[in-house]
């Protein structure tokens, strides 16, 4: 066990990367300062140099152009946004132009770009710093879409996202960044489109993304004792979905609920839901439950954020209504590590 | 309005919006205030010396730096701490914080933590104003990170085209988070300078010597309600803590100790103190009125109810008016 | 009957609502313009001014501040995009800042603004003229999003999201503009989050959008003599989503096609069907089936076009794979009216 | 390069795109070219004599309306009209369309329809020429609308404040569709004088003398291939066609007959002619070379096959390089 958490992760795999092959760069505002993206281009810029890991006005709409343009000499830029939400200001580079850029020119040009955008959560990230936008992203044809929710496969995917010659966007949850796992240390690739089944089950299937593969762990681990086995399949990747993977488990178990770390209406667990029911009909016992975000902008104030934000014990329920749990039995929730549920450990002391 | 800077008043208010903000970094590590907070110690000129000459109709905008103009501009103190609380009596009812500060009765309309995202609804406001004939006028607070957004040129663009009545206010403290200007804006241009892309008017002032922002800003605002068009400010200065957060930063090493050190020498407080506005025993009793405001205000705020969670959805669709 | 097409029923709804209601204003480059958005705007400044209808610089980002800083004053703006794929320059204002509007202000503040997005079709509109993003406003808390298929409610809708105190997303399919219907002369509104049952039948439900309502119609009609009745729901709103309509339709016919004019793929198709399946799981004989583009950009060519984009006969296949009916009983496709099937109708000769 | 102009040269290059753009606009109305155009008729000069001046490697980029600065740098003819007819032998193989046109070979990165949308693409290009160290320039054309545009503002700031190798050059025919400048941008200012909010180099210069824009487009290439960063050139010109389509559109009412006329009389290529360059015989020959070039081209492209419909799922992702 090389024990990394998931921050290390992505600084070790751009290391890796920047150091594998001079053609990739990273950049963004902050970038390479003294905090480095919470941690994860920490020291890139002392050794790879400020060409390669490139500071950015903010100017989110252009910088991306400048990182299309920069493939034309065959760059391989990774851009980083701090927030989701700043990406929405860069819409029309990534959806007008990168994501159609291989196609509308007849396949002779090609966008080989990552983009790192991390979802904001807690305390009182608020309305502007936590969307969570995936399925926007999913729904535009030409990019891949990956949410790892280890720290290997935040690795692992980044240097298959850095070698794809699609756009691909790493959406990665700030909760995760300080969550520790197994992490080779040579260069390794994810395979994209992959998913994974996390915990192996025969009762119902929770297929989840990015953090909520943490939340679906935890419940899967709170049901066993009362002889419920429930399957946590990690999606991993949204573009290309692992339909596969994802219709086999439901297939075995019967029942799904899926967890999103987005909003749910019109967002990716819809997909999720309609692709198991169009491909896995037969054998769901019941209607697939989503599991997310409700249809409000994110509350700043912990009073709001604390019941906005679902959690293992809303997999816990929507599984025992599945199954046929009486709610009553569940188990309590463990009490909060502080006064709320708005920071991601007891180690985390204030502002991002 | 217009006339010398009442320096004694100007004073009084910079020294509300420091201590003020001295109580909040002292308090934020108590961690009930879980809102980001990105403090202005250090930048209390400019809010103090515009906002003085603004009438209450006159709408005022800022961004996530924002308790300054939020302060200077008659902002409710209450409703702004409870808002870091994340109570109910916020005044964004605790769904914003810190970064969406409003107090409409104050005309003070909004802040906004995405670059430059208070910038064009400024613009419309100040568009509105016209067509109401309401002469009120729009002003707005931004950072010189700000200005490399799209939406501040096309902001610009547009208010010039039409010769709107706004003020654009950017306070200058050199650093965008931890990059310093170079390589994110040209060398040796002043960001006052911009402002000639649109043959708008500008000037640039010294931010820390509020004497100095109170004259720039007579002239620019005297301009702007003559309906002679926007008007492009600059002032330079600087901000003594961390981006975001109550602790200094020094030791990130992104600003030299020498730079922070002049800078702190710069104090806009200080400086009035030096000139000797006001008198020390004037000062004490000034002190003394601040600082009950401000316990009191942190009383309320931190006995104030939290919104009640069955509320969550409230305010997303509004019923019909 | 007063038959008025659909351009002239929202030209006519415009032109009343300014009469109506002296806080309503429209803008967008070219708005007063000489051929006033495809005859949507054209002589409305004549009649009401400059300023009441009002031309823009192609600022979409910045535009979108300007309306929203006028509705402090009380007015009511229409944003009027020619191509929805122009408001992706503005995403930042529409949904970090108008949607959340009232929220984020605990109530204090209200953005009753419309957005009129187009969306272009055919006559090699291409990669960058024919989005349909419905799904992304769907997505995202605080917009309503309507999708009128006939004159009628184009009026009717349009008056009514005027008339709202959230911001409304109104998308107008292109091919729609020619098609003509009773239009009633009066100002009216019809509700947003109804949806409508266009044709009533037993053996299928269509739940479609927009101008796939027109494709599902065609469909119904042509399934008609082979003795199968399909019931035409035109969703019309997707948010509100009117989930008691749709679902009251699956459970008589106990099948549900979703046909969108957008990208199947995280497209607002996965939500109609994901609801459909959580409320009448029981009624569904087989899962839904979705109809729309397939998750590639919009080629330019008419030669890939027309493969690209889904027409009835697609409906009527979907249909007869539910209800068991030989495909091969099913009628011939009429031919195209031209050498491609690129525009909507024979009148239809070249560049928009 | 460098240089007095080589008007004969100049000549030839804006007759062949005239012609053309006649050859297409004149075909259009069969309705086989199934996709948006947007002629450059009446603004052939800054094309030609800007083009004129690069080297193969240097790059360009355009938006919407395109075909004179693609064929201007030597993109491939029969590739452009294929890509009209929507054909697998069109440059881009029918996916784009002439609002998509691409000639790598010749340097012609890329055009694309929205607006600005390649600009900061063409500075992105610049930035990796300084890394790769290649010499090369970008020069990015775009109309007066564009500027209006965020990405136009972001992209010369960060052009600047890098200086990059990059030529900006805005080609202001007065109108955006069909809205004139006054209320769009404002009055009594040139969009050259834009550069000055970057601290940037910049002209203006008449858009339809091919020697004018020549000559300011050699003192913009050398500045920017000296290393000494980006520069904007404002060249005014004029659309003889309407907006997008084969057709003029004099009886909309939005341009004065008086004003098309002024124009029409201020014809790039009739200006060369009165010159006297060339000789009528050496036109004549001229004449006919371009007339042989285009019809074999539009033959060519007519006689090409169409994308087969089952590779409508080609070029979403790229296979692994
Ligand atoms: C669109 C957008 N991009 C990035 C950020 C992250 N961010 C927050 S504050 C800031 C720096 C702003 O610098 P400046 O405008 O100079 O204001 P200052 O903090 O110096 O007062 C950045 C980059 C943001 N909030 N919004
Ligand atoms: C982002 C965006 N907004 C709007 C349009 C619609 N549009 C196409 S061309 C055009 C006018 C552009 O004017 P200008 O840049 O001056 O170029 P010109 O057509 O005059 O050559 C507009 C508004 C677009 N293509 N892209
Ligand atoms: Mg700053
Ligand atoms: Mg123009």
């Amino acid at each position: 066990m090389r024990l990394r958490s998931f921050a290390e992760a992505i600084r070790e795999g751009l290391e890796q990367a920047l150091a594998d092959d001079p053609r990739v760069c990273v950049m963004g505002p902050g970038v390479p300062g003294p905090t480095g993206i919470f941690g994860t281009t920490r020291g890139l810029a002392e050794r790879f140099g400020p060409e390669r890991v490139m500071d950015m006005p903010s100017s989110e709409q252009a910088m991306t152009g400048f990182a299309l343009g920069a493939t034309l000499d065959g760059y391989r830029p990774v851009i980083v946004h701090m927030r989701v939400d700043f990406a929405v200001l860069a819409m029309d580079q990534m959806v007008n132009q990168v994501a159609k850029w291989h196609f509308m020119y007849g396949g002779r040009l090609r966008a080989p770009m990552v983009f790192r955008l991390i979802v904001g959560r807690g305390w009182g990230q608020g309305p502007q710093h936590s969307q969570s936008l995936q399925a926007w992203f999913a729904h535009v044809p030409g990019f891949k879409v990956a949410m790892p929710a280890s720290p290997r496969d935040a690795k692992g995917m980044l240097v298959a996202a850095i070698r794809d010659d699609s756009p691909v966007v790493l959406v990665e949850h700030r909760w995760l960044y300080g969550i520790t796992g197994d992490v080779p240390e040579e260069l390794y690739e994810t395979k994209l489109g992959e998913a994974r089944v996390a915990r192996p089950g025969r009762h119902a299937t929770v297929a989840a993304t990015s953090h909520m593969v943490i939340e679906a762990l935890r419940a899967a681990e709170r049901l066993a004792p009362l002889g419920i086995e429930v399957e946590v399949v990690d999606m991993r990747s949204l573009v290309p979905l692992d339909a596969d993977t994802l219709c086999a488990s439901v297939a075995r178990t019967g029942h799904l609920v899926v967890a999103d770390t987005g909003t749910i209406a019109f967002g990716a667990g819809a997909e999720i839901a309609a692709v198991a029911t169009e491909r896995a009909f037969a054998h769901l016992k019941k209607a697939p439950v989503r599991i997310g975000l409700p249809h409000f902008p994110s509350p700043t104030t912990p009073a709001l954020a604390d019941a906005f934000y679902p959690r293992a014990v809303d997999i816990e329920r929507a599984v025992a209504g599945l199954v046929g749990l009486d709610p009553a039995r569940l188990p309590v929730e463990e009490p909060p590590h502080g006064p709320w549920r708005d920071t991601p450990d007891p180690s985390f002391k204030g502002p991002y | 309005m217009g006339g010398p800077a009442p320096l004694p008043d100007l004073f009084a208010s910079m020294l509300r919006i420091r201590r003020i903000e001295e109580a909040i970094a002292k308090r934020y590590p108590e961690g009930e205030m879980r809102c980001p907070v990105h403090f202005c110690i250090g930048q209390e000129a400019v809010p103090a010396a515009i906002c003085a000459q603004l009438a209450r109709t006159d709408r005022v905008f800022s961004g996530h730096r924002s308790h300054g103009h939020y302060l200077a501009k008659g902002g409710d103190l209450r409703a702004m701490l409870a808002e870091l609380y994340g109570r109910e009596t916020g005044c964004a009812r605790g769904r914003g914080g810190s970064q969406h500060l409003i107090d409409l009765e104050a005309g003070f309309v909004a802040s906004a933590p995405i670059l430059a995202g208070t910038i064009p609804i400024a613009v419309g406001a100040a568009l509105s104003a016209t067509w109401r004939k309401s002469g009120s006028v729009s002003v707005v607070f931004f950072g010189d990170g700000a200005t490399e957004e799209g939406a501040f040129h096309e902001s610009m663009n547009f208010a010039a085209a039409r010769r709107l009545p706004v003020l654009f206010v950017c306070e200058n403290n050199a650093y965008s988070v931890h990059s310093a200007m170079e390589g994110r804006q040209p060398a040796g241009r002043r960001i006052a300078d911009m402002a000639k892309a649109y043959a708008m008017a500008s000037a640039h002032a010294d931010g820390n010597d509020a004497a100095a922002v109170w004259n720039a800003g007579a002239i620019a605002l005297d301009h702007v309600r003559k309906g002679n068009g926007p008007y492009l400010l600059e002032f330079d200065t600087y901000r003594w803590l961390e981006h975001c957060g109550p602790n200094p930063d020094d030791a990130l090493g992104y600003r030299t100790p020498a730079e922070i050190d002049a800078w702190r020498r710069r104090c806009p407080i200080e400086k009035l103190r030096r000139d000797s506005v006001p008198g020390a025993a004037e000062e004490r009793a000034l002190e003394a009125r601040i600082a009950a405001e401000i316990d009191a205000a942190f009383a309320a705020a931190r006995a104030a109810p939290f919104p009640d969670p069955r509320d969550l959805g409230a305010f997303v669709h509004p019923a019909r008016s």
